[in-house]
C-alpha cells in the first residue's frame, strides 16, 4: 500500500465517522452550542431531533412546509439574544422581524404572520423596550407582514440580559416547486445575494471590548423581495437559504451534505466589504463563517444563473449579488474553496463560534 | 488590502513554481520543516501544496504555541480560575485546548469565567476597570508574543493596579528547533524560518542551524508568494550547495531584529531552567517566567497551582506531529476520535496546529480537485 | 497565534504617545506603538500588528523591491508561456 | 346631592378611568409586568398592542384567527420561564407544549403544529435538556399535535435561568362559530373545567423556600379534547380561555370587560382543593388569581349549562367541571362574587401577583 | 377549614343581622371602628356590610401596620438594600408601598435585591446559609408581629448569626387608637378590638377605652360571623347603656394575652420615644426599637441611615382614613389618581388598607347588587 | 399582615422541640411553637399561624359555645321565619 493509498484509507474512514448519527458528548451546554456551527448542529439531531422525530422536522429547514387542508403554508421560529441589543444599523427588534420573515422567504413563501414573545429582565427601561417594539413594527411595515399575537414574561434580574425575543412566522407558498438543499444537483450556480458578514462583524465591533472603530452597519433587512424576485426569474432555484449564524460556509456544508454534491466556491467571487475583511483580518477570523442577517446563498440551475444574478441586482439588497460557485459531484459532501491564489482548499463546518449571541 | 493582496497573485505563483520544479533534482525527495504554525496555517488556507512538485515534502514543525501547551497547564490555568472573584483572560486560540478535565468552555459551563481577549492590554484594562476582580492574563507565545505581555506588566507596574497578574507560559522557538535537530528520526533539507518571531530576535540567532547543524534557512512571511518564494531560496540553496541563514520577508524583519522588543523580555522575564512541552518533554531554557522584580504580577506565585503533570491520552501522538516525524493523517486518531469537534491533541485545536490545518482546510484536495 | 497584520499609522494619540490609530482596510483600532520606540513612526507608515501591538514598521523599498522581483518572475514565465503557446500554434 | 349620589358619582368616575388607555408609569420593568395582572396588561397594551395595533392583535384573544386562503386557522405564542424547571406534576417541557395547545384548543382550534425556541444558559446540564425535550414530546404526543421547526440558543451563565422555551402553534378551526369574550351576553353560565389553583401552588410550593409541603401536583395537560367535547355539546359555547397567570379572576375581567357584562360567581360554586385553598390561607393569597394550565373557564348559553358540565364531567380532566356563575347587565365591566357568606364583593383584576415565573 | 367554614354560615348571618337591627333605635346612626385591617379586609371580603341597616356605619381604623409606614422609612429601607452585599427581606405587603421614589419592586428593578419572606425565621435561614450575604429583616406589624421579631433576634444571638439584622418598625396599637379617640373631628359609638393584637397584650390593656373614654369594645375574631356577632354584643351594650371590653373572640384570645410572648417582646424590644405614623405623624411611645443588647443585629445602627422625613404627597388624605374622618372613596384622588395600581397613599397598597379593601372588593356592590 | 390562620398540630419535631409540624387543610409547614412554651403543645391540638409562629392555642370549648350561641340564634331565627311563612300561607 503507497503512502497515499494509507492515506486515502484515511480520509475515507473520516468522511464515514462525519457521516455518523451525532452524539452530544458534553455534559454540560456551553457558548458553542448556541454558535451555530457543528456542536449546534450536534445538539440539534442528538437533542431536539431526536425527541420530537418526524417527517417536517427532519427536513431541518428554515421553515417547516405544511399542508393544512388545501394551503401550503411555511412555519418556522427563532430566538434572538443578541448583545448588544441596538446596534448600527439596527436592534434586536429588526432581526427578530427580519429573521423570521427571511426564513420564510427563503422557504419560498410569502410571509404573512408572525407571533412575538417577550422575555424581558426585571430592570429593563421601558424606553428600550418602546424603541424595540417600534423597531419591530417598522420591520413589519417593511415587510408586509403582522404581528398578530404575543407573549410576555419578566425574568428576575440576573435571569436574562435585558430582553430575548422569539418570533414565529407563518406563510403561504403560492406554488408548487420543491425547493431545498437536497434538490441541489452537480451543474447548479451558487449566489449569494450580497456581500456578507457585515452583521456578525458589527455586532462585534459593538460590543466596544475589541477597541475596534468602523462605519459598518447590520446588514439585517427582510429578504422576501429578493426571494420572490429569484423565484420569478428563474424556474430552476433549487434553494435558498439566509446566511445567518455559521455564515455562508456553513449554508454550503448544509447544501453539500444534503445532496452529497460537491459545492466548489471561488474565493475571488464571494463579496465582501473591505472593512469586513479588515476586521475579520484583525481578529483572526473568515468572513465565510460571520453571520448575515440580510443575504441569503440560492442555488440554482447553472444555466440560469445569469438570469438570477440579474433579476437580484434590480433590487437594492441584491445589488452586489454574484454567482460564487458551483455544484459538483466529487467529493461528495465536501465544500471546496478555490483560492485567489489558485490553490484549493476544504472549507468545513466550523466547530467554535468566535461571535456568540449575535442574533 | 496592502501588503497582503500583492503576495497572493496566481500567474506569479506559477512562475515561482516552475522555477522550483526547475530546480528539483530527478530522484531526489526534499523535506523542509516549516517551523511556524502561521506557515502551516497558510499552507493549507491557501492551498500552496497545490504548486509543488510531489518531491518535495513540507513538515510541520513545533511552532504552535497553543499545540506546545501541556494538559497540566490548561489544568492550572483552569485552577486559578476556579478561585473566588478570578477573571481569567487568554487568546481565543487557547478556549478549546483540552485541559485532563476538560477546556475552558467546559471550565465556564461549570462555573469559572475565561474569557476571551484580542490583547494582554485589554485584560489590563478590565482590572483597571473592575477593582473587584482578580485578572489573570493567561501569556501564551513565542518571542512575537512574549513583548506585549512584557510591555502590559510594565504598564501595570507603573499604574500599580494590583488587581493584575500573568500566568506566564511564553516559549522560546530556537530550542525547540534545536531538539528536532537533534532528534534522530527526522531527516530534513532546510527551514522555513518563523516571520513573525524574527521581527523581535532576527535573523542572526538562527546562524548555528545553517553553521553548526548545515541546514539552510529562510526566514519568510505569511502570505502564499512568500512562503513559494521562500521555497524556491531554499532549493536554489541546495542546488548551489550553500547553508545560509536568508531573509525573504525583508519587508517586516530587520535581520537585527527589535531591540527594545528584546530588551522589554530581559527587563521582565527570565529563562526558566526547563519547562513541559507538550508532545516534546521537558526542554531546558525553553520558556520565560516573570523576574523576581515582577513576583507581584506573577500568577504562579499568587496562586497555590497544583501543577500536576498530566500524561498525554495514550492515543495522542501530538509529539510525533510537532516534531515532524508523522503527518497528521497519520496518527492513529485522526479524524475520527480526534477532530476538532472533539480534539485529543492541540494540534487538532489551534488553527495553526498542523492537525486542524490538514483537517480543515488541507484533506482530500489534492487528490479530488480535479475530479470536479 | 502569531498572526500580524499590516496596518496604516493614521494618527499618534496625543494623550497618549504609546498610541496610535491605525487603519486595516477601513476599521481603525488603537495600536500600542512601545515596542516602535527608536523608530519614529508616524502617519503614513505601515506597521505590522500583533496582540494590539505594532512589531515592526513595514519597509515599503524592501517591499517594492520582492515585489519588483516577483513580478520580474511572473513576466519572465508569462513570455516563456506566450511564447511556449506561439510556437504551438505555428 | 346625598352621600350616596356622590359617592356614585365617584364610582361613576373610577369606571371611566378604569377605561382609560393604558400608560406604564414606571420607568423600568418590574417582576409585576410579568405576573398578568393589570400590569402585565398594560405593559402589553401600552407598548406592543400600541406598536403593533392591528385588527387581529387587538383581539387580545388567545390565539390569533386568521383566514389563509380558504382556511382558518389559529396562531398563539408563549414563552415560559418557570422556575423550578421540574415540579410534581410536570416540567416546563409539558407547560411549553400544553400551553401552546391550551391556547390553540380554546380558540375553538385543532392543534396541528407547533415550533419550540429554547434560550439555554451556559453550564445548563445537557440531560436536564434531553428530559425536557423527552416531556415536550410526551406531552406533545398526548395532545396529537407535532413540534415541526425550532431554534436554539445559548446565552452565557447568569443571563439566563437554566432554560427558556417559547413555543408557538397552528391549528385549524374547522366551524364557523365565533367564539369569544365579546360574544358573552347576560344570561349565559360560567363555568370551569376542573379545580382551581393547583399549578400555581405547586410551584410555588416546590421552591422550597416556603418550607410547606403539599402532595398537590401541577395541573399542567392539553385541553384539546375537553375544548372539542364542550364544542360539540353546546352550539351556545360563546367562549373558553384558559385560566393561566392571573387565574381564573383575570379571565372573569376580561369578560366583564369585552363583553360589557357583569359577571356573577358564586364562591361555594367554584372547586378549589382543600390544600390549595390550605396553602392559599396560608400565604394570604385568593385561589381565583392562582394560575392553572389545565383548566379553562369557558362561557356557554345558560339553557346549555347542565349538558356542558356533563359533557365536561365524561372526561377525566373535567371529572370536576362545575357552573360557578352567571353573566347579568349591570354593573357592566366587572365581575361580582357572592360570598358562601351571603355578601357580595367585587372581583378585580390583580395589580401584582404573588407568584411570579409560574410558567 | 376547621375554625373558619363554621364562621362563614349565612342563615346565622341572616339570624345575627335580625338581631342586630331590632337593636337599632329608630333615627339613631351608629359608628363603630375597626382598628384592625384585618376586620377591613373582613369586612369587604365577605361584604359583610351587606348585612347591616343603613344606620350602622363602620368606620376604618389604623390598624393596618403597613399602611402606617411613613415613605421616609421605606426610602431607609432601600437605602439599606443599596449597600454591597446587602439582601433585604420583608413581607410581601411591603413590596408595593411607595417610597419618594418608588417602591421596593421598582428599587429592585434598579438594582437591589429585595425579597419576600413568610417569616423572619426565613430572612435568619437565609443569613445562616448563605454568609456572604448581609441579610436585613425589615419587620413591620403591632403586637401581632413583634414576638416572632423577637423571638428571630434571640435565636440568631443565640446562634451567632452576625450578617443578620432587623430593621425595626414595630408599631404599638394603643397610643394610635388614643389618637383617635383624642382628635377632635370624630364621633365613634363603639370599637371591634384588633383579634390578634389581642392574642399577644390580652383584654385589659383596653379598659382605657371603656372606663375612661366611655366607648365599648369587643375584642373581634375575623370570620365573617365574628365581625357580626361583636357587632352585636356592642349595640347590646349601647343598648343597655354599657361600656365594656368584651371578648367575643375567646376560642383564640385568652383575657391575659400571651405572657411568653410579652416577656420575649421585652426581653429584645423597648418603646421608642416617638415614632411617625404615616398620615398621622408623630405619636410617642408608639412604636419599638431593638435594645441596646442586640445592637449588633439593628440595622438602624449597623447602617447609616438618611432618616430624611418625606412629606405624604398633597394629595394624599391617608392621615384622614386612617383616623376615620373620611370614608376612602371621599378621598380626592381615591379610585383616579389613586388606584392599587398606582397607589399614592399607603392605604391603597395592603390588602388591609381601607382604600384597598374598598376598591378591590367593596366599591359598587352596595348599590349594584340587586341589580344582577 | 395581622392575618392568622388555624392549623393542626399533627407532629412535635423530635430534634427541635420549638418546632411543630402544623397541618392546615392537608398542607404542612414547620410552625414554631416557641411562644407557647408554658402551653404543652401536642399532636391533635389547633394553634393559630401568625408568620410562622403559633401565637395561641385555640380553645376547642369555648369555640363551641359560640358555635352553640351562633347555631341557637340560627335556629330561632329560622323557626321565626318558617313560623311566618307558615303563617302566610294560612
Ligand atoms: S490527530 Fe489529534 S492526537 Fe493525533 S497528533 Fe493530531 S492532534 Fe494529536
Ligand atoms: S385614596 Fe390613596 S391617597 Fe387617598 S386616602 Fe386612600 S390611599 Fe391615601
Ligand atoms: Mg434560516
Ligand atoms: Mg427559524
Ligand atoms: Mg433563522
Ligand atoms: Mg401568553
Ligand atoms: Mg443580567
Ligand atoms: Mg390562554
Ligand atoms: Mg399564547
Ligand atoms: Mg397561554
Ligand atoms: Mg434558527
Ligand atoms: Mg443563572
Amino acid at each position: 500500500m503507497t503512502t497515499s493509498d494509507r492515506e486515502r484509507q484515511v480520509l475515507n474512514r473520516i468522511e464515514r465517522t462525519r457521516r455518523r448519527r451525532p452524539k452530544v458528548r458534553e455534559e454540560r451546554i456551553t457558548l458553542a452550542h448556541g454558535a451555530g456551527g457543528k456542536a449546534t448542529q450536534t445538539l440539534v439531531e442528538a437533542v431536539f431531533l431526536e425527541a420530537f422525530r418526524n417527517p417536517v422536522l427532519e427536513q431541518l429547514d428554515d421553515s417547516a412546509v405544511l399542508e393544512i387542508g388545501p394551503s401550503r403554508l411555511a412555519l418556522t421560529t427563532d430566538s434572538f439574544v443578541v448583545t448588544p441589543l441596538f446596534f448600527p444599523g439596527g436592534d434586536i427588534g429588526h432581526l427578530a422581524i427580519n429573521g423570521t420573515v427571511n426564513d420564510l422567504a427563503v422557504s419560498g413563501a410569502r410571509p404573512l404572520y408572525l407571533t412575538a414573545g417577550f422575555i424581558i429582565e426585571e430592570g429593563f427601561p421601558v424606553a428600550d423596550l418602546i424603541r424595540i417594539a417600534t423597531s419591530m413594527r417598522e420591520a413589519a411595515d417593511a415587510a408586509d407582514v403582522h404581528v398578530v399575537t404575543g407573549d410576555t414574561k419578566v425574568v428576575q434580574r440576573g435571569k436574562g440580559d435585558g430582553c430575548y425575543v422569539t418570533t414565529a412566522g407563518v406563510g403561504v407558498i403560492e406554488h408548487d416547486r420543491r425547493l431545498g438543499p437536497s434538490e441541489v444537483r452537480p451543474g447548479d450556480a451558487v449566489i449569494v445575494s450580497g456581500p456578507i458578514g457585515d452583521h456578525g462583524i458589527t455586532i462585534m465591533l459593538a460590543r466596544g471590548d475589541l477597541g475596534i472603530e468602523s462605519d459598518l452597519v447590520s446588514d439585517t433587512a427582510s429578504l422576501h423581495e429578493l426571494a420572490a424576485a429569484l423565484l420569478d426569474a428563474a424556474p430552476g432555484v433549487r434553494m435558498m437559504r439566509d446566511a445567518t449564524r455559521g455564515g455562508v460556509a456553513t449554508v454550503l456544508n448544509e447544501v453539500a451534505r444534503a445532496a452529497e454534491v460537491a459545492v466548489v466556491v471561488e474565493e475571488d467571487a464571494i463579496p465582501v466589504r473591505p472593512e469586513v475583511r479588515g476586521a475579520a483580518e484583525l481578529l483572526g477570523i473568515d468572513p465565510l463563517y460571520v453571520a448575515c442577517e440580510g443575504r441569503f446563498v440560492a442555488v440554482v440551475d447553472g444555466a440560469e444563473s445569469d438570469r438570477a444574478v440579474e433579476a437580484l441586482r434590480r433590487h437594492p439588497l441584491g445589488a452586489r449579488a454574484a454567482v460564487i460557485g458551483r455544484v459538483g459531484e466529487a467529493p461528495a459532501g465536501l465544500v471546496l474553496l478555490k483560492t485567489a491564489f489558485g490553490g484549493t482548499r476544504i472549507c468545513d463546518v466550523l466547530v467554535g463560534d468566535p461571535l456568540p449571541r449575535i442574533c | 488590502m496592502r501588503f497582503v493582496d500583492e503576495y497572493r497573485d496566481a500567474g506569479q505563483a506559477r512562475a515561482l513554481a516552475a522555477e522550483i520544479a526547475a530546480l528539483c533534482e530527478p530522484g531526489r525527495e526534499y523535506k523542509f520543516m516549516e517551523v511556524c504554525g502561521g506557515h502551516t496555517h497558510t499552507i493549507y488556507k491557501h492551498g500552496i501544496e497545490d504548486y509543488l512538485p510531489e518531491s518535495i515534502t513540507l513538515v510541520h514543525g513545533p511552532g504552535c504555541p497553543v499545540c506546545v501547551i501541556p494538559m497540566g497547564r490548561v489544568d492550572d490555568a483552569i485552577h486559578i480560575a476556579r478561585q473566588p472573584g478570578v477573571l481569567m483572560t487568554s487568546f481565543g486560540d487557547m478556549m478549546r485546548v483540552p485541559g485532563s478535565g476538560g477546556n475552558f468552555f467546559d471550565a465556564n459551563a461549570e462555573g469559572t469565567n475565561i474569557r476571551m481577549v484580542y490583547s494582554p492590554l485589554d485584560a489590563l484594562k478590565i482590572a483597571r476597570e473592575q477593582p473587584d476582580l482578580q485578572v489573570v492574563f493567561m501569556a501564551i507565545g513565542f518571542e512575537t508574543t512574549a513583548p506585549s505581555t512584557a510591555m502590559t506588566v510594565l504598564r501595570a507596574a507603573r499604574e500599580g493596579i494590583d488587581n493584575f497578574a500573568v500566568f506566564c507560559n511564553h516559549v522560546t522557538i530556537l530550542p525547540a528547533i534545536k531538539a528536532i535537530l537533534d532528534s534522530p528520526d527526522l531527516r530534513l533539507d532546510g527551514f522555513l524560518g518563523p516571520g513573525h518571531v524574527s521581527t523581535v530576535i532576527g535573523c542572526a540567532p538562527y546562524e548555528f542551524i545553517s553553521g553548526h547543524y548545515g541546514k539552510p534557512l529562510v526566514v519568510a512571511g505569511f502570505e502564499p508568494l512568500d512562503v513559494l518564494q521562500s521555497i524556491y531560496l531554499l532549493m536554489r540553496q541546495l542546488k548551489d550547495g550553500r547553508s545560509e541563514v536568508e531573509n525573504q520577508y525583508t519587508r517586516v524583519v530587520p535581520w537585527q531584529g527589535n531591540p527594545t522588543a528584546l530588551r522589554v523580555i530581559g527587563e521582565v522575564m527570565e529563562l526558566r531552567p526547563y519547562f513541559e512541552w507538550r508532545g516534546l518533554g521537558f526542554i531546558s531554557h525553553s520558556a520565560l517566567r516573570l523576574r523576581a522584580a515582577y513576583a507581584d504580577f506573577d500568577a504562579e506565585l499568587r496562586y497555590e497551582l497544583p501543577d500536576v503533570r498530566v500524561a498525554d491520552p495514550k492515543a495522542c501522538q501530538c509529539g510525533e506531529v510537532l516534531k515532524g516525524v508523522l503527518k497528521p493523517w497519520e496518527c492513529k486518531v485522526f479524524g475520527t476520535a480526534c477532530t476538532p469537534e472533539t480534539p485529543i491533541g492541540t494540534c487538532m485545536v489551534s488553527p495553526e496546529g498542523a492537525c486542524a490545518a490538514y483537517y480543515n482546510f488541507g484533506r482530500f484536495t489534492r487528490q479530488r480537485v480535479n475530479a470536479t | 497565534m502569531c498572526l500580524g497584520i499590516p496596518g496604516e499609522v493614521v494618527e499618534i494619540l496625543t494623550d497618549r504617545q504609546d498610541l496610535a490609530k491605525v487603519d486595516v482596510c477601513g476599521v481603525r483600532r488603537a495600536i500600542n506603538i512601545g515596542l516602535l520606540a527608536d523608530e519614529d513612526v508616524r502617519p503614513g507608515d505601515w506597521v505590522l500588528i500583533h496582540v494590539g501591538f505594532a512589531l515592526s514598521k513595514i519597509d515599503e523599498e524592501e517591499a517594492q523591491a520582492a515585489l519588483d522581483f516577483l513580478e520580474g518572475l511572473g513576466k519572465a514565465y508569462q513570455d516563456e508561456m506566450d511564447a511556449l503557446r506561439d510556437s504551438r500554434i505555428d
